[in-house]
């Protein structure tokens, strides 16, 4: 059996060597991320099978669990160390060509460790161990947002880490609560003993814990870092971003709730609170001119959704929520990708100057087109299957409240379908005809992930059975508590 | 007992001292005096490795760094 | 004063605590909120290594025979609190570094003015 | 306006933290794991050191972590700080007084070793990786000001903190190894309150020390550079 502690320490080891790789050859630097990332790719979908029966908890130091840090692989955390591995896979493949200017070998070395972080905070076990590694993703972050080193780069940068640091803070005073109240940091070990507290003292550390990791989630009122860091970062950065770090997010969010403090009294909270980032996020998309902050305030949108259906708590809602996590990752990457080498080309960020885009770079525009409607929720790519699944799940609820809030949803994705079918329309109904010869597609490299991207994006549409397995088991896991304090605790 | 409410007051006055003062400079050694009395409370609190790291680290080293960045940037707060 | 006997500590960490999210809330000095986070910080480590305390401990350490394993305050937070420092220490040294850029670029560090001459 | 809507605020917070702290009381024992390691710790560890024995075996986990972090910020200071540098001006730099400079030369040996006491020591007495590290650190910031002048060779550094971070791993994925387990402490655990015991918790510190000394070292260097 595969260690899944390898998932986390082989990145970091090639991280650390990236600067050794270097005194050899300087061209060596910018392949170590994406061989790292592909042998995570391998090694997770390797453990899928083992975690589909029962969840693999590791010790790390060799104690038993409540005395030492362990993780605990089950089905959530192999699916989202699997989706982190394949997004960074595919975008440090984008990378090599797209990142040329600055201190690249800097450049790498943070990318990877962002990677390793979000990595080791779905797969630890322990909430202060999950604290170190938000830390080590939040601060990668901030540093990769600043790279370009222009006026806006730094200015959203600044104001990324100073609520970034204010969340870690309240966090690690939710921590402290925690440790004082049931001393021990073992997120099975708090899960069993919650019961025991009275439910007023539990619940500020639960409100800490919320506001601080909800900040890396941008769960609405918490969300102002995000259109800037989003949108000023090196392109390949904000798919990464959009498409796993915040994710990351919300699982922390999701496994404190739901597996921590199983706290049932708050879902319909988060299902408000879903809904009113949704709408927020796709209002403010629609009146952007701005390419890059139009797909920033289109992830906030998403997420609301996305908090939305693991409000509904049922299921079906878990694996809807789940589902649209897979679906968003991968076309909001793909987006983001595409956009890169559109504002390369033009030089600007400004809607308008994507004109005939469509035939300068035909490729890049289909994969926008498809990445778009993805989003949107068209059939048959992977948006359809999971936005079906939130709405069925908030039916089957029976309740006149839920089917007021889908109707206002599916007004959400309404305005979401308008502003990136204005956005299509520019990219091949306007602007002067160029003729054919004057095509300017983006290089070889940045092309084959676009490809991939688009690829899976139709084949999980297609068949969503591929997922299915994993997305159930993994809503389970994220259910049932007492599956979980059993798995790790025996 | 009575020493460590002093000492507790007067970090507090030494926090409230770093969030008034214009001259950045000042409010960096208050800041440098709250850590440093931190290091005693950690300290007097059973906590020696701490004592020594606040100390090192989070008196010593950081202001340092505060005094580099003041120089660089500007002395006064607008 | 039985009262503060027992909390002092409490008092003075979350003090710290306050004052600091106080700085970082109101303040526009980009250097006076980094002032701010490190002392919140440091509020946060003595509210930590309080909760470990026990009337009449000693320190973790067995550094001769005749210390009683009974009487030992709490390691735990000892070691949480030496890892919260250096992460302290990191994000602080990151977020001076964005300042002084952040000088170059707009010649201010007061946040106001930076929104106001926005790119 | 926003004044008083902090102050509201923080007040909430306030009496949100003091209902939950109700149930915390100040000074009495209330932990089941920390009891574990100190009756435990030694036996299993080695070092006499309890808050070492967490900080570098039960906890070490964190501490890799930890030491990541502080690595991302020397490397993303580094990048910060270089993307579009203009050429450095040549510098005048005003020689230090003669007593400074031999005095600051005669300390920094004295420093470095006392820095290295500490985290060799990290196991047996209070200290340990990251306070040597400081004060490793705390001699080269002490060369800078007073003998003005670079004493750290950007290579070396990065070299000590690659190197550094890669041995971490290495030792743990020796541990898995071995053991089973990664980060096992798998070397003789030793007679307690010796310097050669506690398996691999010495090489741990040291990584660390070293590691965390040309790290902050390394920052301040970024900073100060180009200051004049």
């Amino acid at each position: 059996m595969v260690n899944p502690v390898l998932l986390i320490a082989v990145p970091l080891g090639l991280a650390f060597a990236i600067p050794l790789f270097g005194f050899i050859s300087q061209k060596l630097e910018k392949y170590i991320p994406p061989v790292a990332m592909l042998f995570n790719l391998i090694v997770s979908l390797s453990l899928i099978p083992k975690v589909l029966e029962q969840p693999i908890v590791v010790s790390i130091g060799g104690f038993p669990p409540p005395f030492c840090i362990n993780l605990v692989a089950g089905p959530v955390g192999v699916l989202f160390s699997a989706i982190i591995a394949l997004v960074g896979f595919l975008v440090s493949i984008y990378a090599l060509d797209y990142i040329k200017e600055g201190a690249t070998e800097k450049y790498h070395m943070l990318y990877l460790l962002l990677l390793t972080g979000a990595t080791g905070v779905v797969l630890t076990g322990d909430i202060f161990n999950l604290f170190v590694f938000f830390e080590i993703l939040c601060i990668s972050s901030y540093a990769l947002v600043a790279y370009l080193g222009n006026r806006a780069g730094i200015e959203s940068a600044v104001k990324y880490l100073i609520q970034g640091a204010i969340g870690s803070s309240l966090v690690l005073i939710g921590v402290a609560l925690l440790y004082g109240l049931f001393g021990t940091l073992n997120m099975a070990d708090i899960a069993r003993n919650i019961d025991s507290v009275s439910p007023i003292s539990v619940f500020v550390p639960l409100v800490l814990l919320i506001t601080g990791l909800g900040i890396e989630g941008a769960i609405f009122p918490l969300n102002a870092w995000l259109p800037d860091a989003h949108s000023s970062a090196p392109s390949s950065i904000s798919a990464i971003l959009s498409g796993i770090a915040i994710e990351v997010g919300i699982y922390a969010v999701a496994r404190v709730i739901f597996t921590v403090f199983g706290a049932s009294s708050i879902f319909l909270f988060l299902v408000l609170l879903g809904l009113l980032t949704l709408l927020v996020g796709e209002m403010s998309a629609f009146s952007q001119k701005n390419i890059k902050r139009l797909l920033a305030y289109s992830s906030i949108g998403q997420i609301g959704l996305i908090v939305f259906a693991l409000g509904i708590a049922t299921s079906y809602g878990v694996v809807g929520g789940l589902f649209q996590i897979i679906s968003h990752s991968l076309s909001k990457a793909l987006l983001f990708l595409a956009v890169g080498y559109m504002i390369y080309r033009t030089g600007s960020m400004d809607i308008s100057t994507l004109d005939g885009m469509g035939k300068r770079m035909p490729f890049t525009s289909l994969a926008f087109t498809i990445g778009a409607f993805s989003l949107v929720g068209l059939p048959p790519f992977v948006g359809f299957p999971s936005k079906f699944l939130i709405v069925r799940a908030a039916l089957a609820k029976e309740e006149v409240l839920f089917t007021v809030l889908i109707a206002l949803v599916l007004l959400g994705t309404v305005i979401e379908g308008a502003y990136f079918f204005r956005v299509i329309q520019t990219l091949y109904f306007k602007g002067k005809r160029v003729s054919p010869n004057k095509r300017e597609e983006a290089p070889i490299a940045a092309l084959i992930p676009i490809g991939i991207l688009m690829i899976l994006i139709i084949v999980i549409g297609v068949y969503p059975r591929l997922v299915t397995d994993i997305l159930n088991s993994a809503a389970s896991e994220l259910l049932n508590r007492i599956g979980y304090i059993k798995g790790v605790l025996g | 007992m009575i020493f460590v409410f002093l000492l507790v007051l007067l970090m507090l006055i030494a926090a409230i001292a770093a969030s008034i003062f214009k001259d950045l400079i000042s409010a960096v050694i208050a800041a440098a005096l709250v850590s440093l009395i931190a290091a005693i409370l950690f300290y007097l609190l059973q906590a020696p490795d701490v004592a020594m790291a606040e100390a090192a680290i989070g008196a010593a080293l950081v202001t340092v760094v505060f005094i580099i960045a003041i120089r660089r940037t500007k002395r006064f707060e607008e | 004063m039985s009262f503060l006997n027992h909390y002092i500590y409490y008092i003075g960490a979350f003090g710290l605590i306050f004052i600091g999210l106080y700085i970082v809330l109101v303040k526009h000095n980009l250097i006076k909120v980094i002032i701010g986070l490190s002392i919140m910080e440091t509020g946060v480590n003595l509210f930590l290594i309080s909760i470990g305390y026990i009337k009449g401990g000693t320190a973790p350490i067995f550094s001769t025979p005749e210390i009683e394993a009974a009487r030992m305050v709490d390691p735990v937070p000892q070691a949480l609190v030496l890892t919260a420092i250096v992460i302290g220490v990191a994000v602080l040294a990151l977020a001076l570094s964005l300042a002084i850029r952040l000088y170059q670029h707009y010649g201010t560090l007061n946040l106001r003015k930076i929104k106001e001459q926005r790119w | 306006m926003r004044r008083i809507i902090s102050i509201l605020l923080l007040g909430i917070i306030a009496l949100g933290i003091t209902l939950s702290l109700a149930k915390i009381p100040f000074g009495t024992p209330k932990t089941k794991v920390g009891r574990y390691y100190i009756d435990k710790g030694v036996e299993e560890t080695g070092a006499t050191n309890i808050v070492t024995s967490v900080v570098v075996n039960y906890r070490a986990f964190d501490t890799l972590g930890e030491v990541t972090v502080l690595f991302i910020a020397a490397i993303g200071l580094g990048a910060v700080l270089t993307t579009g540098r203009r050429k450095k001006p040549e510098r005048k730099i005003e020689p230090a007084s003669l007593v400074l400079y031999t005095g600051c030369r005669f300390l920094f040996p004295l420093i470095l070793l006392f820095g290295a006491y500490i985290f060799v020591h990290g196991h047996l007495t209070p200290g340990g990786g990251f306070q040597g590290g400081a004060i490793v650190a705390s001699a080269f910031v002490l060369t800078y000001l007073g003998c003005r002048e670079r004493r750290i060779s950007e290579r070396g550094s990065k070299l000590a903190e690659s190197l550094g971070g890669l041995i971490f791993v290495i030792v743990g994925l020796v541990g898995l190894a071995v053991g089973g387990y990664f980060l096992m402490n798998f070397l003789p655990k030793g007679i307690p309150n010796f310097l050669f015991s506690a398996g691999i918790i010495p090489i741990l510190y040291i990584v660390i020390g070293v590691k965390v000394g040309s790290e902050l070292a390394g920052i301040i260097d970024n900073l100060i550079e180009e200051s004049e």
